[in-house]
């Protein structure tokens, strides 16, 4: 009998407390976002399914020696799994479109203002007393304007790692959300005039261009930002092996088997941070709204950037490809292309955003090594 | 302030440095145009050139091209056949 | 002179003890089960040979900062190996026979009454002074009987450490040998007459049944028995990524690339426990006679089981399947179809019993948590 | 005694909740079953829907498909024309 | 104002050493040779690359809790990468050249007099006090004349961890340069009639010989140098997975998806030790050397020996196929088989080249074991 | 003095024992000839048998010979038509 009521005392619906059931509830909210709304689903069914095995009571999962706790502690706490995601990009990303118009390099550095606008917006609201963010938690939220996850998790696992989950989720699901939240953005500060802009064809871009712009990057971050060297070296190594050809062995697995082993571990590391005590809290509110601030004006910075380059430049720009700035590969630069294509069925603005694109890429990284050095 | 100072400073430092890399990419694409590769063969488009998966290797790629020649032959004369 | 002497005590064959050279037969022999006979030569070849290494005097491989007890330190002491194999195992999990027909889960429950009554013996045999086994220990044995090498290492790994060597070799030699160890019982305990009985097509099931039924598994664990979730968790995870068809490449690397690295290492690990001192004691005897003894009772069980519900239900039901109820995954479900084969030439059982056979991977989960649970 | 208690509350936990999971998923398949989803086209037979390994993307599958299709074509010709 | 000075004084190339600046161009130049000239990229463009991001200033890459310092700490100061990619290379190793004719494993000894004349000659640089090698760093230094990269880096990890940047780079730039290093001295040491001999074809080697040999030589191992016994078990294991036909998914994991991950982390971790602290030393040019007259000494030996062995045996043997059991694999063997052919069409030695090979990689292991044994 | 030992005694070893294994191969091939394996279909000749990477399975293996024989004779057909 005695055996019994400890079994039942045992049992995880003995154990459970409403913010934990609120939290698996969550996670399956994130499931179903992911499988049925395809909301970036690489990154949010793990994320998703670890928040749920991160709030069963009763048993650790994401504690002390709990199989996600140790994921974080070996990837998440260090850094690594980040990285090497980030390695992974680099090595899936090509740099040409951007090679032929470099010029759209300042698109993408338009676009982060959506990053240090969301800065000041956390500090405002602490001086308002809504919330209380130290300038390394206002810091780690701006990032998420970056629109880029691996930017975003290594951040804030530096500065604020307290804010991990709900950093991660924002940054994902406002990934994921970009088709519905830039639009209309897009159409407010631009005319059919300039939607309609068609743009000429980019030129032909060599092997050789594209081995050595990842080698130039590689060195200016070392002469200028250092802080921002170990995102942009492990980006700009993997760009290196897939474009200097004479490693493809290595290529491939970091865009496959690499990248997938670390995205799996790295999802449910950041899943472990949805512990209903983390989560559940009054600044996660903040952080989801922050963040679709940040989203909304790096778009709009970034549009507005295009304006101004159209007014400048001899060649035509069409302004939409900025919004491509804020990064979110390759999702925006698709937006972009939809949105440009309802103007003018003859516009085909994919590559020409892709520059941008990947453009804003390396400016949040850029951002992000700023950031850690002021404030970290 | 603290914020005021490190957005300004920061999208200052954001904008010079890829200001900076506009200029050494401009410079870097002309410097290699004047000195051409030995094997000017390998000039590839503005889009991406090598599928991002898959086997790059040069018989990979010879392979599978003819692989496609071969179909589309067997293609072709499998339409003409009907 | 004095060099050479000193090289001489260096070698092997001055170090070597008999015991040593023992284990590097049983080595040997596990190796050649594995390649000749095709004993589960995924995870024998490489314990086998872990065996080997583990057991070559004057180097520590297997001890100190030897590479095989750092992957043990690594994967086996944390229970990350297991954790990620059975998520891949999950990856590989198909449930749609189990949902065209869930009443064949009670035959994989059955089947467990192995692992119990093996408990029990392990204990009778102390109570006798034959061996000296802890309740832990005997619970660690008892998991033999699941029929499952992630979750009899898993269980193993938290209860008894030290018996995981003999455990693990026990579970695996047993699991290949299920052709030979089942057969006799089922003839045993069913009539010619129950073994024709031929059953009816499993119905269509839908891919939402498949997402949903992952889910419903996790949320009851977590609020029934929370310390069966780890193992179940990260099956559920790996069935998940599967079936909802949105992660496809993460699937293929949790199929393959992953799952086959943690192979290697989980079997070179294992092996590193198979130093002399530990394996030829006493109660390795001991362990093997008991993990036959509980594949056998869930053998038995699972068919009487099979029996009582094909007595009980209007469907007829092949008593034969329940035998599948041990998991052993997917050879019992093949003996299941051999075995019916034999009575019928027409009977085709083999989808039948893959429901019972992924049951009995839910069902020795299960049991692992309540051991865990209750005696941990 | 510690033993036999262990061994009739485990087995009647492993019971128990097997017996819980039988109920739960028949009323999930009947739920799931009134309720169909919006692209029925998806449904799958009993038996495995996709191969374990390989790749599972619709692209990959109709270009497997259609190559097998021409192979399939190129067969039956070198046939007949032998 | 102030915050603008500290920013400068953040910078790169505010903090940038003159020395720092030397190995971000060696780690150009490694770059340039591995993309423009071939030199082994697989780990000269990781290992390049890794040293640009250890001479980074004002940021911890390679230093403290730096992503390359816990690739380093995680893999090269426990052995585990090395071992790893040793299985690897197993696991891609034919014995069937060498098990068709035996002898030839002979070459594979005389070809190691190169690493113990190189051990002789850096204390000989010592006595004369051109150099301040200590016992265990002329051990390691000698091993760069195995002309295996894995050896080199396990030994060296073991005996002289702060030689093992420039010990690594030394290794494979020498293993690239095989193609010129070696035909002057082969030339050299042979006669036009027996660079022309032609020798019989190999005999057919069956399943079983190539199962049992990788047993044979872990049994050999573990009895004669025990201390060789991590690097040869490993090398074995992989072979064995190879050969035995039944673990076909662990063999095609090891040869791709695990050694390319671990090669990328090696490479990455070996370029963290090109820290211009470390490499910019006196020692390092004494290293470059060395290592070079390693290579030399064993062409010559391995060419004697295929002499004496033609001198005494009834059967034909061209002694170029002795400068193969330098290992270098493949390259050493097809630098046979070119200059073989150059002296006479008709010869194809590329196949008997392959024997003496990989005898080579089995003899520097040999030789890594007795320096680990004797001086570790 | 301490190098010239390690060389020596090195170098001896290293002889030693790669006669030993030169020895116990030899002997060890005479025996697996004297007792041929039951299914002697997988003897092998001195080259790889097995390509270093891809599938090994039988079915793959006999895939693949398929699908070369299918598209060398689509090869030859689609040269034979031009
Ligand atoms: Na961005
Ligand atoms: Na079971
Ligand atoms: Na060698």
């Amino acid at each position: 009998m005695e055996l019994l009521t400890e079994l039942w005392y045992s049992t995880g619906i003995y154990q459970l407390e409403l913010k934990q059931a609120a939290m698996i509830l969550v996670g399956l909210l994130l499931l179903y976002l992911a499988i049925s709304k395809k909301f970036e689903p690489l990154l949010l069914v793990p994320i998703g399914f670890g928040g749920i095995l991160a709030n069963i009571p009763g048993v650790d999962i994401a504690l002390s020696e709990g199989v996600l706790a140790q994921f974080y502690q070996m990837g998440l706490s260090t850094g690594v799994f980040p990285l090497l995601i980030f390695m992974g990009v680099g090595a899936m990303t090509d740099f040409g479109p951007l090679l032929a118009n470099p010029r759209t390099l300042l698109l993408g550095a338009a676009a982060q203002f959506g990053i240090f606008a969301t800065v000041l917006g956390a500090l405002f609201f602490t001086d308002l007393g809504w919330f209380d963010f130290t300038l390394q938690q206002a810091a780690a939220i701006g990032i998420i304007g970056g629109a880029d996850g691996p930017t975003a998790i290594y951040v804030s696992g530096i500065l604020a790692p307290e804010l991990l989950g709900p950093i991660a989720v924002a940054a994902y699901s406002y990934m994921a959300l970009v088709p519905l939240i830039q639009p209309p953005i897009m159409r407010m500060f631009t005319s059919e005039d300039e939607r309609r802009i068609e743009m000429t064809q980019l030129r032909v871009v060599s092997q050789r261009e594209k081995i050595i712009f990842p080698l130039l990057l590689l060195i200016l971050v070392a002469l200028a930002i250092p802080s921002a060297a170990p995102l942009l070296g492990m980006f700009c190594f993997g760009n290196l092996m897939k474009e200097c050809g004479v490693v493809d062995r290595l290529t491939k697995t970091a865009q496959n088997a690499l990248i997938n082993i670390v995205t799996i571990l790295l999802g449910l590391a950041v899943g472990s941070r949805l512990m209903a005590d983390e989560f559940l809290v009054a600044s996660t509110l903040g952080i989801l709204a922050l963040g679709m601030v940040a989203f909304a004006i790096g778009t709009m910075t970034g549009v507005l950037m295009g304006k101004l380059m159209n007014y400048l430049s001899a060649a035509k720009i069409n302004p939409l490809i900025g919004a491509a700035g804020v990064s979110a590969v390759p999702m925006a630069a698709r937006v972009v292309n939809r949105v440009g294509t309802e103007a003018n069925p003859h516009n085909f603005l994919l590559m020409h955003a892709m520059g941008p694109n990947v453009a804003g890429v390396i400016g949040s990284a850029i951002a992000a090594g700023i950031l850690i050095e002021m404030v970290g | 302030m603290q914020g005021v100072n490190l957005a300004l400073v920061g999208m200052g430092v954001v904008f010079t440095f890829l200001a900076a890399l506009v200029f050494l990419t401009t410079l870097m694409s002309r410097v290699v145009a004047r000195y051409p590769a030995p094997d000017a063969g390998l000039e590839t488009i503005g889009g991406d050139s090598r599928p991002a998966s898959g086997s790059n290797s040069p018989e990979g790629v010879a392979d599978r091209q003819r692989l496609v020649a071969v179909i589309t032959a067997a293609i072709r004369q499998h339409r003409g056949h009907r």
